[in-house]
């Protein structure tokens, strides 16, 4: 993608939208500490930092979603309170969230027009040119999209583009996105952009929250750097590379973050054959050896966490065999291979990982019930004690082993969920998105929990999407392209361009 | 340096998915209609009289109140709620507003349906309000009013009957007389449909309530006043039960405390029946309507049929239980075609 | 750093996590407290009602209640319902009836009953696990079905020459005591389930699968087969207490304990479990059942009429899902409230 | 974990069936039917004699438990009752359930028993269901004595029977010859299936049209059950009508029945076709046999059932009577009765209603 060609027009005086000193917690979270913005009409701003930085909640504050705890958010020189969405519409403001919000049960039209559909006589709302209206903005993305047809049933991409439609169709004086390019290709990232252009012109600001440098880059004139929950920095795009922007993100060098200790692999400790699933990943081997760490790489929703997620039996598998130790494990059953000595720390702990309404000890000893219990009975004490040798080990911060696990800060629920796992003493530890979320010293100490756990002899699968962390951590890196194994990377092969070459199927992202 | 991208770079053309989908929804009312007219030509054909004008006209006043309550339980569920104090508001309004014409044997027609109709939106506005401010389940709310409104009634009415002749010649007339042959009754009950089916097709606020029930979180992020329009629901299905029990006095000139009890497992029936997703979101009231005149149907052909009548709770017990299960099945089967075309893995 | 999950999307989970938990002690001590408190007033002020005679009689009546609550309570743990319970009663009682009618000995349909119940909760089991159809809509069906085949079975008519044996020992009491025979199975049918609902991996998987259905199938739990074998217990049970209806009364009708599911549901709620799964203890629920069941022996003893007792039902129900609420919003006002008093000065 | 699976399983299994068992107390040999013929019947009779010549006892505190309380019937019955506790020096108390389940009846007796009422005036829900709760109530000093619907006649001291049930029969069968002429078909449309009381009319009946040469070409084509529900009597009615093509006339001997089907046919082309008879209350009536709809029907007077009931239950409480077959006393304004075979009370023959005599009544 070429950057765009028109010098950025200088910021004018009075930014249309700003935050000063917001903070926001969440019980005990704090996911905003001081936050601060300001858009200025006519410009596109970038918003970059790691998960877990706040950008989303910010978000969310400008929405109307959440209300601050403290700060002030003006619109337009004027101190606002969104107590709504509704609000924060009426003031100009329009978000794209990153996961589409839509009305399955709506048409595509009406999912744009919600609550403001265009109405003829007796306040009736007018179908016809409510479709006609759709279909004009899709035309506009250039998008062959059926405005009659249900929301139900979409891919993501196209999800996606009914999202981007509803915001541009309000003409916004503020226009939010939220990584809205994740799902969409490239041709389609193209018209989006210059649709985005058109509005900035037309002076409107617009707020883009990517991953994506190269489409920072091409979009952005001032970028805003956060870091746990607190502005950092904000500059022109031109004057900062993007070595700086992600210093300034993780908030250290990056080389020195993941110590994977060398461990001399041992026999083969799990064999994945030929595995299948009708539309969602196919003909998948692979192979682990004890002490290994092996990285299953590839874009999101590629099929990676269902190929893990098939290996542990949660979801069924149409054809392949799983082996671990030599000895085949039934297929849809996570029991046999919890007693085979494969454990699944899955990719969202908040859903999936963790209860969060039960306490730190219930969680941590929630898979090792049966075993902890005296003839047929739990009586407490042998749970506490073995959640309470599991989260000194792990050096979890709680208050009480009662307290529930959603009282946790990020970091400390991925210990727990790692905890109740580590506990099984597993053969075959998979990790999806290990350190997803969570903030960067907690980081360093899974990363390093992980290299002994290898150099104990456990055969460990890891799913990520943070290439440098693929890069640092793994022994070998296999990329799922499109529910395919692409290809496989030793270590010494593995380079950020390899693996995007191998994820994307061509040349790495500017 | 990160991996978000997704370059399904395969041309977005095959967009399809809604006429499988118009299908289905199609294939539901229209299997309705089959149902309904197998179960009519299955029991003419055992005696013709069933098809004759009373008989038509008799089901039809049958299904009218049964009706009025499915219109409102529909708005309900829509929004994912359900209402089951329906059958005791219906009592509560009957009893009242034969009270009220005992007292007032002038009062005009017009004028007892909008006290029902008053009283009926009283209840729904509880209801409502419990379930909107206090937060607490639709289900657990109306099963609690359920019981406070039937209270209610018991305690107006204690051992009380209001008998025919203790209400106003015009207003039993009105339980009983036609118009071109078509009894009032159904008019009111049709009218109620038309309105209620424009309301939701065609109006924002209608709208707003497939909205709330396809999804809470996006009506949220949507910015649709989710309290003003769950109040709005509950009490529209609150009148309308209301209106029920002033055609329920005018219909059978007899009200006691008891009227209208348990009716509202009919009620659910007819909506489940009638193709109006359980969980919100999808379905019409006009599915209802079927749903409901199909329900009727099947209980005046039982005994026609020499059927034992005891069957008849069973049925609508079997049926109801027939109706989810299909959509289920309906409703996998699209799910699964539609991953199947979606997918990129071929 | 790719799609940011982050706290926003589940962000108040943690707080009203915690609000949730205290109040969770609270409302179950809390219904505990009343209870006994209610006990000890109602003693004192209602005529009769401290005799040794009414606790017999509140025993029988409150039997079925506290039967059907046990595996209400779990199942509402789990995060599902079942509304059929009083019409698995009704048919098993219908059934009951019938096969004595046929010159079955009463040792064989007695257990046969349970096992009649045990496959009528099967079916709901088959239905809300196996298709996945919403439990609430899935036992509205059968609360009818069931009902419907008790007439069915039985029509209008009633059995009613059961033997005196066995009539009388259901409603006897202990030797010379005022206690009812049937309490002591019935405490031991409870501790049961508390034992398990409390003590147990299994107990472990239930509330875990109410709390977080994903999560639990995640940490191996088989969601599915926990809800299946549930419902299947509550069958039995309710067959069970199918055999003790009939017996109590001396009579099989196919309209006996009808409209209990309210009952038992108000119950169970009362005691404090949350109908959203996840929370509740079965001492609650016993507290529970016998608040409402005690409430109404004394307003009847009280000479209050029926109307009001069908209030005060209602109004239970309602409450003890609406005051923990209102408890909670005003705590996470105030708490708010402190953090911006807080917050404010430092920033 | 297959293992722990199937532990499970038998465990649940095993649970299931130990509860059973349980239950199933001590008794091995196979408890049937047949090995009960000779429990039941023939139940403690009071030992007492009657004092024939005795006064009333005055200050007798004496409960009316009817069917349910939300019942205008039995509200009349209750004025009644009430007026003869007056006279008596009594104290009177009405109460009762809100459904007419047979197990809610029992917990009011049990209430009732508890508060040491001296007389239970009972109408049943279930024949049986109440026995045990009665004899408790009457081993603790209350004295029972049904009205209207009766129970097992070893569980009470006295039934006040609003009439004798042939009677009711005849009467009934009576009306409709006369309406239709002496020919055609006739249906009934009954309460529920298994009410005692119409069961037996409705036996009789079937009887005097077998028999009685008055009705040779009178047939009865069909019964069905309203079960005593509006909405479920008026659909019987309709099928009733359109499964008989011939159909001449409808007994119904309930009084929310014949007010259902009256309200069917004053609204349907069958009205002045069909003849519609049976038991119901003036009140109810009233605007039928104005307009023509029904011309004659019967009742017995309910407040005067109540009555009757509360002086005999009066009466036994006051030893004056024991329930015995031949006991005698005087129930204030209504007269002297006698006591029939089984405890039975018979109020009188039923009242039958026309356009003439309609408006004398009100209840």
């Amino acid at each position: 993608m070429s950057a765009m060609g028109s010098a950025p027009e200088p910021p004018q005086l009075r930014p249309v939208v700003s935050l000063d000193g917001v903070t926001k917690a969440f019980g005990s979270v704090v996911a905003l500490r001081d936050a601060r913005l300001e858009l200025f009409p006519g410009e596109a701003h970038a918003l970059v930092g790691e998960n877990g930085a706040g950008k989303s909640t910010l978000i969310k504050i400008l929405a109307g979603v959440h209300r601050p705890d403290t700060g002030i958010v003006t619109v337009n020189g004027e101190t606002v309170e969104f107590t709504n969405t509704a609000a924060a519409k009426d003031a100009g403001i329009a978000v794209i969230y990153q996961e589409p919000t839509l009305f399955p049960d709506l048409s595509v039209a009406e999912n744009i027009f919600v609550g403001r559909q265009p109405r003829a006589r007796l306040g009736l709302i007018d179908r016809a040119v409510m479709n006609r209206e759709a279909a004009a903005l899709f035309a506009r993305l250039g998008v062959p999209l059926d405005p009659e047809r249900p929301a139900k049933g979409l891919s993501i991409a196209d999800q996606q583009i009914v999202e981007i439609a509803k915001a541009i169709s309000v003409d916004a004086t503020v226009l939010i996105m939220d990584e809205p390019t994740a799902a969409l290709s490239g041709v389609e990232v193209e018209r989006l952009f210059a649709v985005v252009r058109g509005l900035r012109d037309a002076g409107a600001a617009v707020l883009f929250i990517s991953h994506r440098f190269d489409e920072v880059e091409a979009l952005c004139q001032r970028v805003t750097v956060m870091r746990d929950g607190a502005h950092v920095s904000t500059d022109l795009m031109a004057e900062m590379t993007i070595d700086q922007i992600v210093r300034r993100m993780v908030g250290r060098e990056l080389g020195a973050l993941f110590p994977k200790q060398d461990v001399v692999p041992g026999a083969v400790v799990l064999e994945v054959e030929a595995l299948s699933r009708a539309g969602l990943f196919r003909d998948v081997s692979f192979q682990v050896r004890a002490g290994e760490i092996v990285a299953l790489a590839g874009l999101v929703g590629s099929g990676r966490s269902e190929v893990v997620q098939a290996v542990f039996g949660i979801d069924p598998r149409d054809a392949g065999t799983v082996r671990v130790a030599g000895r085949t494990l039934p297929a849809g059953n996570s029991k046999a291979a919890m007693r085979a000595g494969v454990a699944l720390v899955p990719e969202d702990r908040r859903q999936q990982g963790l209860i969060l309404d039960l306490s730190i000890m219930r969680n941590a000893t929630l898979v090792r019930r049966n075993r902890l219990s005296r003839f047929g009975f739990l009586t407490g004490g042998a749970e506490r004690r073995e959640a309470a040798e599991w989260t000194r080990r792990l050096q979890t911060r709680y208050g009480r082993l009662t307290d529930p696990a959603g009282t946790l800060s990020g970091g400390n629920q991925q210990k727990v969920a790692l905890a109740k796992w580590l506990a099984t003493d597993p053969k075959v530890l998979i990790v999806d998105e290990p350190t997803r979320g969570i903030d960067v010293g907690t980081k360093a100490e899974v990363h390093r929990l992980m290299s002994q756990l290898a150099a104990d002899g456990v055969a460990i699968v890891m799913v990520s999407s943070e290439l440098p962390e693929v890069l640092g951590m793994a022994d070998r890196v296999l990329v799922i392209r499109e529910g395919r194994l692409a290809g496989e990377l030793s270590r010494a092969e593995a380079t950020e361009e390899s693996v995007m070459f191998l994820a994307t199927g061509r040349g790495a992202a500017a | 340096m990160t991996l978000v991208a997704r370059p399904t770079d395969s041309a977005p053309t095959t967009r399809t998915g809604s006429t499988l989908l118009d299908a289905v929804l199609r294939f539901r009312a229209l299997g309705l209609l089959i149902a309904l007219v197998a179960m009519v030509a299955a029991t003419a054909a055992v005696n013709s009289r069933f098809v004759s004008q009373q008989s038509i006209r008799d089901i039809l006043l049958g299904a009218a109140i049964t009706i009025l309550l499915a219109v409102g339980m529909t708005v309900v569920v829509l929004t994912r709620g359900i209402d089951l104090s329906v059958g005791s508001v219906l009592g509560l309004s009957a009893y009242v507003t034969a009270d009220f014409l005992q007292v007032n044997p002038g009062t005009p027609v017009p004028v007892a349906m909008l006290l029902g109709l008053a009283i009926g939106a009283g209840c729904g506005l509880v209801n409502g309000a419990v379930i909107h401010f206090g937060k607490v389940p639709a289900l657990v709310a109306t099963l609690g009013t359920l019981y406070v409104f039937r209270g209610i009634v018991y305690f107006v009415a204690g051992g009380s009957r209001i008998n025919a002749s203790d209400m106003p010649r015009g207003f039993l007339d009105f339980g009983t007389d036609r118009v071109l042959g078509i009894p009032y009754l159904i008019i009111v009950s049709l009218v109620v449909v038309v309105l209620a089916g424009v309301f939701l097709s065609r109006y924002r606020a209608g709208r707003d309530m497939y909205a709330l029930g396809s999804s809470p979180e996006a009506a949220k992020l949507a910015g649709i006043p989710a309290g003003r329009r769950l109040l709005t629901a509950y009490v529209l299905c609150g009148a309308l039960a209301g209106l029920g029990g002033v055609l329920h006095a005018a219909r059978f000139g007899t009200v006691d405390a008891s009227a209208g009890s348990g009716m509202e497992l009919n009620v659910v029936a007819a909506v489940v029946v009638g193709g109006v997703a359980i969980f919100g979101g999808s379905g019409t009231v006009f599915g209802a309507a079927l749903g409901a005149l199909l329900l009727t149907v099947i209980s005046n052909a039982l005994p026609v049929l020499s059927v034992d009548q005891f069957w008849q709770q069973a049925i609508v017990g079997a049926l109801i239980l027939g109706a989810i299960g299909l959509d289920r099945f309906v409703g996998l089967r699209v799910s699964a075609s539609l991953r199947r075309k979606d997918s990129h893995v071929d | 750093m790719s799609t940011e999950t982050a706290p926003d999307r589940v962000a108040d989970r943690p707080q009203s996590g915690r609000l949730r938990s205290s109040r969770m002690v609270g409302w179950d001590g809390a219904v505990v407290v009343v209870t006994a408190l209610f006990i000890v007033i109602a003693a004192l002020t209602v005529e009769h009602f401290g005799t040794s005679r009414n606790a017999g009689f509140l025993i029988l009546d409150l039997a079925p209640v506290l039967l059907l609550a046990l595996p209400m309570t779990l199942i509402i743990v789990t995060g599902e319902i079942d509304l059929s319970v009083a019409s698995t009663v009704g048919l098993t009682s219908s059934a009951m009836g019938v096969m004595w009618n046929n010159g079955l000995p009463l040792e064989t349909i007695m257990p046969l009953c349970v096992v009649i119940g045990a496959v009528l909760g099967a079916v709901n089991g088959i239905f809300v696990t196996a298709l996945g159809l919403p439990s609430l809509a899935v036992t509205i069906g059968t609360l009818a079905l069931y009902r419907g085949l008790a007439f069915v079975l039985l029509g209008d008519t009633a059995v009613a020459d059961f033997p005196r044996d066995f009539t009388g020992w259901t409603i006897g009491d202990l030797g010379a005591s005022s206690i009812p025979n049937v309490l002591i199975p019935m405490l031991v049918i409870a501790g049961l389930f508390a034992a398990v609902l409390h003590a147990t991996p299994t107990g472990r998987a239930i509330v875990a699968t109410g709390a977080n259905a994903t999560a639990a199938s995640f940490a191996g739990i088989p969601v599915g087969r926990v809800k299946f074998w549930l419902y299947v217990t509550s069958g039995a049970v309710a067959g069970l207490v199918g055999v003790f209806w009939t017996l109590r009364y001396s009579s099989a009708r196919a309209d006996n304990a009808a409209g209990l599911e309210l009952t038992v549901v108000a119950a169970v709620l009362l005691g404090g479990v949350s109908i959203f799964g996840g929370k509740g203890t079965l001492p609650g629920v016993l507290a529970g059942v016998v608040l409402l069941t005690s409430l109404q022996n004394a307003l009847r003893l009280a000479d209050v009429s029926t109307e009001a007792l069908t209030v005060v039902t209602g109004s239970l129900l309602i409450v003890s899902v609406l005051a923990p609420n209102v408890v909670t919003a005003v705590r996470t006002t105030l708490s708010r409230r402190r953090a911006r008093l807080r917050m404010t000065p430092t920033s | 974990m297959s293992a722990s699976r199937t532990r499970r399983v038998r465990a649940f299994t095993s649970a299931a069936l130990g509860l059973s068992l349980a239950l199933t107390v001590a008794a091995c040999g196979g408890t049937t039917q047949d090995s009960n013929e000779d429990e039941g019947g023939g139940g403690d009779e009071p030992a007492a004699t009657a004092d024939a010549g005795g006064e009333f006892e005055t200050g007798l505190s004496i409960a009316m438990l009817p069917k349910s309380v939300n019942n205008p019937y039995f509200d009349a019955s209750s004025e009644g009752a009430e007026a003869a506790v007056g006279e008596l020096e009594g104290e009177y108390e009405y109460t009762g359930p809100s459904d007419t389940a047979a197990s809610s009846q029992v917990s009011y007796i049990n209430t009732l028993s508890q508060q040491a009422a001296d007389v239970i005036l009972l109408s049943a829900n279930d024949p049986n269901a109440l026995c045990s709760s009665l004899e408790q109530a009457r081993a603790a000093g209350t004295s029972v004595v049904t009205f209207d619907s009766d129970v097992d006649p070893s569980c009470r001291d006295a039934f006040v029977s609003q009439v004798d049930g042939a009677e009711v029969g005849r009467t009934l069968i009576e009306m409709m010859s006369e309406q239709i002429g002496g020919e055609g078909q006739i249906a009934i449309l009954s309460a529920t299936a298994n009410a005692t009381n119409q069961n037996a009319w409705i036996a009789v009946i079937e009887e005097e049209l077998a028999n009685n040469p008055d009705y040779a070409n009178v047939e009865l084509v069909a019964t069905v059950y309203g079960d005593d529900e509006d909405e479920k009597s008026f659909q019987e009615t309709q099928g009733l009508l359109q499964a008989n093509p011939e159909l001449k006339g409808i007994i119904s001997p309930t009084t929310v029945g014949i007010a259902a089907a009256a309200r069917y046919l004053q609204g349907s082309e069958y009205k002045g076709q069909i003849a519609l008879t049976g038991l119901g209350t003036p009140n109810q009536m009233r605007e039928f046999v104005k307009d023509g709809t029904v011309t004659e029907f019967a009742l017995w007077d309910p407040t005067a059932l109540g009555e009757l009931a509360a002086y005999a239950g009066a009466a036994v409480a006051s030893g004056i009577i024991t329930g015995a077959e031949g006991d005698t006393f005087t129930a204030g304004e209504l007269g002297e009765y006698t006591v029939g075979a089984d405890g039975v009370i018979i109020l009188g023959p039923p009242t039958r209603f026309n356009a003439d005599n309609i408006d004398d009544f009100d209840f």
